[in-house]
């Protein structure tokens, strides 16, 4: 008898190095719980993030790409996440043309202060990815084990 | 001869499927392409697929080694795979014989491994043309389009197709179909050759000139101040050298799939700016160079390294899909017509 | 399956020397410590690091050699970047010999040889005057002009001081670009340095060095009164397969990978001058 | 038209005015132009062509003609302006050095769409009012000129020249096209038929690099797919990963500069409809952002390097259909 392995996602998780990175910190201190499928990546503010970041997070084996910055009016550089909010406004409805589940793609605003909005993220994100299942539209083959 | 009507040729094509994978041009949507058969698939008619069947020879990418990298220490383990037999249904004469302008530089030793194994493992039918198009330029190459190469000829006449075999392969091919065919005479075969040569005369690129092309006008051609204005529209994309039957060219690259080293070859394009760079410099720096090189080597070059014979058999596809509408044959009309 | 000639054998680098602050010899073996293949000097072989590339390096130790192989590499590119890197002990992949080599046992056979080198123009230089010093019997005097930037970017330095320069019938004259305070011989480029000093016609020439380098010292030597059929040298393009299929380093019909990477300078001139 | 043309040309070339001029030579068939530069008033006169088929859009080439010495004039059609316009404003071409002549189109024709329908053996092609006389070696065909339209002059946008220097013919007005229509129909499917849709589609990309090096926004001197230090450059399509990054990616990175000139998929030797993936971001910029037309107005920002406080979320996108 096969045993069935329950599906654990791999989800990426940019955040931006001055709110949401520390609202992560922040999580963590507080022993807020959140899985330990959410890999972090630190990224100095999310206009840092170009739609090949998110591609290749799932070319790399990511089930579920999420970006996190500061909330609008609140970007350290000014402006950064307003650019950025643009990008993916038109990547992820981009994707979504593709037929790539849209449910994969999310953008939230997490603040330093927000380590328990943070951690509810990213609980209900990979809730979200782990009940659409393996990423199967946007994947590379050659990079399965 | 032997002959199956046309009718019957779905039972011939399940036949050949059920014994060995079997690959033959179908009608899509955008024009024919070769695929694996399916039950149910039909012959395409069309005069030539989109892409050539070189494919199935030199696949745009193939593995050929992977690496397991630990630290300093490397192995190296070999993915290479004894391939199935399988049988090429309805191949040109101009694409069968691209087959034997890839032989001379893949099997030329050292042995390319990767192309051999495919090359022994398939039956490769040839089918004569019916309806040539204004793009076929075979001829000007040598190429009787009424007289296809292969293991087997095929050809179609009064409702029926009929077939010759050439080689030991091509025998055992129809032997072991014979259930299914006919013996019958060659009268209607010789008469759709004849059909068909007639209208091969009436194509307007029929005589492309050739003789000028010699090993020893090589630095004449090179030299010639025409390739500055045939080269200057080009926009150095590689549809013709991925679309051309004979172009071999490959690049080798590594990737890393996280758990290991796949170094696979792909087509690679002498139109495409990194082709020749190197760290430092590239000898080839402007389309020109690139656009050059290209029909130089299909004209000059791989003619002077194989007794004459053309890197190029004039089937059209680059005509047909060059963004520009620049080509071998105007090329060559520049270069060696009107002389 | 027969053996594909594009899929590559172990090897492991055994040690590392530093030649100059750009340019690094690695010694190489098998995995039982033997030298990888016989060649002739002048030939190459492909040597990649998985993941990184791979690339053609001319051999730089003589066939004389028959413990190991050695390739002098000055850093440019990303694959040399990364050899750069390495320690001993580090495994790369080696796969060869290509190329024609240099013809040693014929038409240098009984010469008086005079090597031009231009800064890592030397590697493949070097294996050839091994080979000749090693075979001294078979050839004549021997002459050896090598120039380079600075004293620091000489290099093999110390063989070049410690062996060549003290043997008998060997000749080596070395020049830098700019005076250095350390520096006693010889100051200024190479084509220049080799019209001083005024060569016997009779010599079989070989150069290597920077395109800069052999075009003036080409027209220098032809100014002598050399011919050209009389002056070699070693041509290096893009590779990938190194066997002549891949298409890329080709001079009109001749592949540098198969026909060359040697070539006389009355062939060349025969050839489309796309290097 | 191609003789009121040839003749501008003509004169421009002999009264010194300009140096070359940029146009449409003949090739071996009816349908087969080069874009070609023209050098005298004889090689005008021998070879110049503007016809159902000129369909080539000649503002790249611009970029590389306003590098060189004298000044260069060139024909653009209206959808060509556009490109010329956005070309304009990203600072990629010399506007002294170019002599733009906007020229009349009636729309282009597909060769595709002809051979699809069976015609084969082409020996030549009369352009007869609303139609095509097509002699073949296999017989005479007419074929309506409507029925043969490309996809893009199908869906005109715009008759309207942005920008010229001067004009043949008359001025025309930007059209209330249906471009838009298609991708509404996709939009309608299930994520898993678009899905399969775009695999068929896609899947076939031979990754020539036709779509990106005809494409008159993609004017960069490295491209990313070019670069071996990048990661990502690989000549091709080794998995489906593949055809999709490279697809998005270069549909991306012309978001806001693209002005659907249609030309990606004019060149596509796979018949991919690439313009689709351009028009999706198109029509996105304008439901999101407000109307936005690329090379239309020189003076304003584009979406993708403007924002407002009050644009949607990310998550908005798919609220609104809900």
């Amino acid at each position: 008898m096969q045993i069935e392995e329950k599906f654990e996602p791999t989800i990426v998780a940019f955040c931006c190095n001055w709110c949401s990175y520390a609202g992560a910190d922040l999580s963590g201190t507080n022993r807020l719980q959140y899985p330990a499928n959410v890999k972090i990546i630190r990224v100095p503010c999310s206009c840092r993030v170009n739609p090949m970041f998110i591609l290749r997070a799932f070319q790399r084996g990511a089930d579920g790409v999420i970006l996190c910055g500061c909330h609008p009016g609140d970007c350290h550089y000014t402006t950064g996440n307003y650019y950025a909010r643009r990008r993916m406004t038109l990547l992820f409805s981009m994707l979504d043309f593709l037929g790539i589940e849209r449910e994969r793609t999310r953008v939230e605003w997490v603040s330093a202060a927000e380590g328990a909005k943070f951690a509810a993220t990213m609980n209900d994100f990979v809730a979200t990815v782990t009940r659409l299942g393996k990423n199967r539209r946007l994947e590379d083959l050659r990079c399965k084990k | 001869m032997k002959s199956i009507s046309l009718s019957n040729l779905p039972e011939l094509l399940s036949a050949i499927a059920a014994k060995e994978a079997l690959y033959l041009p179908v009608d899509t949507k955008e024009g024919a392409e070769y695929k694996a058969y399916a039950e149910g698939d039909s012959l395409s008619l069309a005069c030539n697929t989109n892409r050539s069947a070189k494919d199935f020879f030199f696949p745009q990418v193939e593995d050929m080694a992977a690496f397991k990298v630990e630290g300093k220490k490397i192995e190296i383990i070999d993915v290479r795979k004894e391939t199935e037999d399988f049988v090429i249904f309805g191949a040109r004469a101009c694409d069968v014989k691209s087959f034997e302008v890839l032989d001379r530089v893949f099997l030329a030793d050292p042995v390319d491994t990767f192309y051999k194994n495919r090359r022994e493992h398939s039956t490769v039918v040839a089918l004569a043309c019916s309806a040539p198009e204004e793009t076929c330029f075979c001829s000007s190459f040598g190429i009787d389009a009424a007289e296809p190469q292969g293991d087997v000829s095929a050809w179609i006449a009064e409702g029926r197709m009929f077939f010759k075999p050439n080689t030991q392969k091509g025998e055992t091919l129809l032997s072991a179909l014979s259930a299914l065919l006919e013996e019958s005479d060659g009268a209607a075969v010789e008469k759709a050759k004849e059909e068909t040569r007639t209208i091969m005369g009436q194509l307007p690129l029929q005589n492309l000139p050739t003789e000028h092309f010699k090993p020893e006008k090589l630095m004449e051609h090179f030299n010639d101040p025409k390739w500055k204005e045939l080269s200057q529209a080009c926009i150095g994309c590689g549809t013709c050298t991925f679309v051309c039957p004979t172009c071999q060219c490959f690049d080798i690259r590594d990737f890393d799939t996280g758990n290991g080293i796949q170094r696979y070859r792909c087509w690679d394009s002498c139109m495409y700016s990194d082709f020749t760079q190197m760290a430092a410099d590239q000898p080839r720096h402007t389309q020109l160079e690139r656009f050059r090189q290209r029909f130089m080597h299909k004209l000059v070059y791989y003619p002077a390294n194989n007794e004459g014979l053309f890197g190029c058999v004039g089937c059209g596809r680059c005509l047909a899909k060059c963004p520009i509408s620049m080509n071998i044959a105007k090329v060559m009309k520049a270069l060696g017509g009107d002389k | 399956m027969e053996k594909e000639a594009l899929i590559p054998e172990i090897g492991i680098v055994t040690d590392i020397r530093i030649d100059t602050p750009d340019v690094r010899t690695f010694r190489v073996v098998t995995p039982d410590g033997k030298k990888p293949f016989v060649h002739i000097p002048g030939q190459c072989a492909m040597l990649s690091i998985p993941g990184v590339g791979e690339a053609l390096f001319s051999i730089t130790s003589s066939p004389t050699n028959t413990e190991f192989m050695e390739f002098s590499i000055k850093k440019c590119g990303c694959v040399t970047s990364f050899l750069h890197s390495i320690e001993p002990g580090q495994y790369v992949t080696i796969r060869g010999p290509y190329g024609n080599g240099f013809p040693v046992e014929s038409a240098f056979k009984g010469k008086d040889m005079l090597f031009v080198a231009g800064g890592i123009g030397l590697a493949p230089l070097r294996s050839v005057i091994n080979y000749c010093r090693h075979y001294r019997e078979n050839y004549g005097k021997i002459d050896i002009v090598y120039g380079s930037r600075s004293m620091q970017d000489l290099v093999d330095y110390n063989e070049i001081v410690e062996e060549w320069c003290k043997e008998d019938g060997i000749s080596v004259h070395l020049t830098i670009d700019r005076e250095q305070p350390e520096w006693d011989g010889h100051v200024g480029f190479v084509p220049n340095f080799v019209k001083e000093l005024q060569f016997d016609t009779n010599k079989t020439a070989v150069l290597c060095g920077p395109p800069i380098m052999i075009k003036f010292t080409l027209a220098g030597l032809q100014e002598m009164g050399f011919k050209k059929d009389q002056i070699y040298t070693t041509l290096e393009m893009r590779m990938k397969c190194g066997i002549g299929k891949c298409g890329r380093c080709n001079l009109g019909d001749k592949f540098i990978c198969k026909d060359g990477p040697v070539f006389r300078f009355d062939q060349l001139e025969e050839l489309p001058d796309e290097y | 038209m191609q003789k009121v043309i040839r003749e501008k040309a003509i004169e421009l070339l002999r009264s010194g005015k300009v140096d070359r001029v940029l146009g449409w030579k003949e090739g071996e068939f009816f349908y087969d132009q080069t874009p070609h530069l023209f050098l005298s008033p004889e090689e005008v006169e021998r070879t110049f062509v503007y016809n159902g088929f000129s369909g080539a859009n000649l503002s790249k080439y611009l970029v590389k003609e306003g590098l060189k010495e004298g000044v260069v004039a060139v024909f653009l059609k209206p959808c060509d302006t556009y490109s010329f316009s956005q070309l304009l404003k990203e600072h990629r071409i010399a506007r002294d050095k170019i002599w733009a002549v906007g020229i009349p189109c009636e729309g282009k024709l597909d060769i595709e769409l002809l051979r699809k329908m069976g015609i084969r053996g082409i020996k030549t092609i009369e352009e007869k009012g609303d139609e095509l006389l097509v002699s073949t070696i296999y017989g005479e065909k007419t074929v309506a000129k409507k029925d043969v339209l490309a996809e893009r002059c199908a869906n005109c946008k715009s008759r309207k020249h942005v920008l010229y220097d001067e004009l043949l013919g008359e001025e025309g007005e930007v059209l209330d096209s249906a471009r838009f229509d298609q991708i509404e129909k996709l939009e309608q499917m299930t994520s898993e038929e678009r899905f399969a849709f775009w695999q068929n589609e896609l899947s076939r990309c031979i990754r020539c690099n036709a779509c990106r090096n005809v494409c008159p926004a993609c004017t960069c001197e490295k491209c990313v797919f070019d670069n071996a230090d990048s990661g990502i450059a690989s000549k091709a399509p080794a998995s489906s990963f593949e055809e999709q990054n490279f697809h998005i990616i270069r549909a991306f990175h012309v978001v806001g500069r693209c002005t659907d000139c249609g030309e990606c998929s004019r060149v596509c030797p796979q018949g991919i409809p690439l313009h689709l993936i351009n028009r999706k971001f198109i029509k996105d910029i304008n439901a999101f952002y407000g109307a936005y037309q690329a090379g239309e107005n020189p003076d304003e920002r584009a979406p993708l390097t403007n924002y407002s406080t009050e644009d949607m979320e990310p998550g908005d996108v798919f609220k609104k259909g809900e």
